[in-house]
């Protein structure tokens, strides 16, 4: 369960990235947010995983008040949660394997099971014979799929995407999103950032729009703006 | 902790070190470099100062009996001398053994050598004393002995003996501080460039939902291999450089005469130093390095 | 103009990223490259800019052979080409400004000249006033946008572009879309990766269509593949 | 190159040291650690030389005159003695002056002091040399001297003397270059090492046109401000602990015999000597750390 409540957040540098939001999300949920470049939907995910500490308002996310977190909690709160980010982040100096067998081990699981665990993930997401090569050594998509199996890796309750399918052909765009419909038809929260209308028009789930760091819109079903496809 | 972890973070900070060649390269070396350059100079002060010892326990004070006195109420005075609180040892020198060292001494004085008598020559106590520094004080109490008419007690010299002898002291002493807070100073730099570029790394972790321990620990134990594998082959280095100038000093003609003390005396405490100064090193610059990482 | 005559690509780790592409792309097209994740559409950028050396064949990019380029030719050629990369390669220690004017420099522009075209270029893109920004104090679609600003600025008779629009929602992707046929069609050569079909099919431009390293179609209009949007 | 790029480079090597804070202050700080101790030991070195060249000086050989001679005989001795090669000076000293420098050594033994008399010691000459390693072939040749009867040469003594200042010297001087290759190895890893994460940076110059000279400046400039700047501050620190040093020793009862050479006389040097290795180092560091990037 995803709770903000009248969260505002400033950067340091002066930006008001989110003017007052608030936002539920039941537990099993699946949620498209979208909304322009710059509208502060990054802004959002990085509150809900404690990356940043809103200037004013609450967080709950899982059961933890992220808002006002302690260093101990905080492990186990992100531990609930499976996040995609816009930049990947992957390790440049692990291969695809131990990118992932990496954050297994993090939170504690044994050699068996991450020896049973990562084919699966990565068969998945169609990177098995990928498993040895380094980040450098992929494509762009091939990279993102690889945060993907990351997120999936350790079995979260809720799921965060930043974007996505941003390097990936309508093909696997598609696969990604079955295959995120069917994670969340098993019990487990989605919520996914992105720009493709085709996408969020294509599936009758709840969209969340924002701009200018309010929510201008949330319904069921139709991507709002964009006007080339309007 | 479980127990597959600990073996995961010993391999974890191993591959680490491999996988930052250069920069573990980097790290290692210099902690050689400064380890060797330390150990080299304690090494050289801890021979000076065994040097130092041997030729302090050489210097005596004279003390002469009054020429009035007997050979036998001469000698009559060396348990009340052996009594005096800082006195060592004394040894009786009588007028003949005086004039022997004394031509000894003046091999080409042809006429010392034939002209003299022992008359002329007063008995004498050759005075070692336990603490140099205490010159003054002994040469007063000697001096009240009855049928003490003088004592010589090169005072100066001793004096300028033991302020050499100190100042070589602190020199080195302080020249070993300086190095040792250089050293530290540049291999806990080094281990913190080396895990500059390992933030991203940190900062995965943590949003994965690593506890700070975890992600400490690969860390530590990079730190604890970089540190001890320096100290150990610093250590090798160090005994292989000690060993070559030991054997370079037996061999000289001249050099003969400085006593080198044996590696098997120093080793221990060289290789205690160099494995605890590595190893602190090592751990503390890792800990130092990522602390700023786990914080926010 | 861009001719590659029989080009392959095989990566050090063995993998065969492009088997045998002969294309011409003449000055002043307009072309869009399209293809599944992994196709090599990446690796064929690469080998335009010379980062890449061709295991076979022969490129030619604007009068030089970029395959057997000496090193003090290859900046020349460079200075001919603007490049948008997929993961941007923006310096995070300068601003935006910087990150710009840092390569009009290297090109050998003057301070009066800087000082005249970025605030234009920044207009463009729609990042006037985030011009002392780092990046990391962007949105994903700021950052691309500086990219793509930092392309432009050295006025390059040819733009390439790898998924430029990947981060920007449909009212900008489109804006950008106008900006680069509009400096097509001042004469510059546009050459741009992309999946999104949307934008391939709303223009009637060449695309050439790439998959398992070879081009599998080269026709005007119309995305090919994509299941989704079919 | 125009005009405005020189400026170019130049702010962009002082706004890449600000904006890499940290590494250039562990890059200045270590060129400072290192330079000081190289400059404080060559310092010392300097020192200890100039105090044995004095000692030195004062050494002497004492070439005896034949008992028989008259006074003016043994002094007629002179011209022929000072025109042996390697022969600095000769001094001649008469029965008389002799017994009196001989009583004053032992103020202590009494009948010296009233029976000693002139005829007992003999003319002689104190004999300057110009180069000690010869000592051997100039006593022969003094004794060759019709008249000269016997020669003190202390050949152990000046032979000790010349062993113990070659060994300093040689020990000097390998520790010197130890600390300079080492000093050069630490800080041209610390400049690599802070230039690592530039790669970045340099590809992009490099994917946009930039030819490898422009892209190089940047660099050479930030490199050499390193270095200088760790230059400067290590002289300034270097001036301050000699003078401070210099100080201590002449306010020091027994230390005030010493002579320390003042800074006027070696801040030349050691402004050169630092200057040149900061800039050295500095450079040369961020040219080899680019290189590899500039390659490919
Ligand atoms: N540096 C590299 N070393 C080895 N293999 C590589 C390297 N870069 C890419 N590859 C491989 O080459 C193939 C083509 O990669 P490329 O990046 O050209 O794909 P792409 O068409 O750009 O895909 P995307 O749309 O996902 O960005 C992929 O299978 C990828 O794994
Ligand atoms: N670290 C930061 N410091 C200062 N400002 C920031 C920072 N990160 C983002 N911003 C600003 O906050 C606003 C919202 O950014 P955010 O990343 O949330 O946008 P977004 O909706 O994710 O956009 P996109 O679709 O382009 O990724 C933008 O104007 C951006 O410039
Ligand atoms: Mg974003
Ligand atoms: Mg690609």
């Amino acid at each position: 369960m995803i709770r903000l409540t009248d969260v505002e957040m400033e950067y340091e540098n002066g930006t008001d990235a989110i003017r007052g939001i608030t936002l539920n999300i039941a537990d099993g949920e699946f949620v498209f947010l979208v909304g322009p470049s710059g509208s502060g939907k990054s802004t959002i995910i990085n509150l809900l995983t404690g990356e940043l500490i809103p200037s004013a308002g609450r967080i709950m996310v899982n059961g933890f008040a992220v808002s006002t977190i302690s260093g101990k909690q905080l492990p186990l709160m992100r531990r609930t949660l499976g996040v995609i980010f816009q930049d990947f982040r992957l390790i440049e100096k692990k291969t695809v394997y131990d990118n992932l067998s990496f954050v297994m081990r993090a939170v504690g699981a044994s050699p068996k099971e991450i020896r049973k665990r990562i084919p699966y993930v990565l068969e998945l997401v169609g990177l098995k014979d990928k498993a040895l090569c380094h980040p450098t050594e992929l494509s762009g998509g091939e990279q993102q799929r690889v945060a993907i199996a990351r997120a999936l890796v350790n079995n979260p309750t809720t799921i965060i995407a930043d974007e996505p399918t941003g390097n990936l052909d309508p093909d696997r765009s598609l696969e990604l999103m079955r295959l995120l419909i069917r994670i969340n038809e098993l019990g487990a929260t989605v919520v996914i950032v992105t720009h493709e209308k085709e996408l969020v028009n294509r599936f009758e789930k709840r969209v969340v729009t924002i701009d200018g760091g309010k929510i201008i819109s949330d319904q069921i079903g139709g991507y709002v703006g964009g006007t080339i496809h309007g | 902790m479980a127990k597959h972890n600990i073996g995961y973070f010993f391999r974890e900070g191993m591959s680490n070190m491999f996988s930052h060649g250069f920069m573990s390269f980097a790290a290692i070396g210099i902690t050689v470099a400064c380890l060797l350059i330390m150990g080299t100079f304690s090494l050289v002060a801890v021979n000076a100062d065994a040097q130092l010892k041997t030729l302090e326990s050489e210097n005596e004070v004279l003390a002469f009996v009054n020429e009035d006195y007997t050979e036998d109420q001469a000698k009559g005075l060396q348990s009340e001398l052996e009594n005096l609180s800082n006195v060592a040892s004394v040894q009786y020198i009588s007028k003949e053994d005086a004039m022997a060292s004394f031509q000894a001494q003046y091999p080409d004085e042809q006429m010392f050598q034939n002209n003299l008598k022992p008359e002329i020559f007063r008995d004498r106590y050759a005075v070692h004393l336990k603490d140099l520094h205490l010159t003054k004080e002994t040469v007063a109490a000697l001096k009240d002995v009855e049928g003490i008419d003088d004592v010589n007690a090169y005072e100066e010299i001793s004096n300028g003996f033991i302020t050499v002898r100190n100042i070589a002291t602190v020199v080195c002493v302080a020249l070993i501080l300086i190095l040792f807070v250089v050293s530290i100073f540049i291999i806990s730099n080094t281990i913190k460039l080396t895990t500059f570029d390992r933030r991203e790394e940190i900062a995965i972790m943590r949003m994965v939902g690593a506890t700070n321990g975890f992600i400490r620990w690969p860390f530590v134990y990079e730190g604890f291999m970089l540190g001890l594998l320096g100290a150990v082959i610093s250590f090798f280095l160090q005994w292989a450089l000690y060993e070559a100038v030991a054997r370079g000093v037996a061999t000289n003609d001249t050099l003969q005469l400085i006593h080198i003390v044996s590696f098997e005396q120093l080793w221990v405490p060289v290789a205690a130093v160099f494995g605890g100064t590595g190893i602190l090193i090592g751990v503390g610059g890792s800990l130092s390095a990522i602390r700023k990482f786990l914080k926010a």
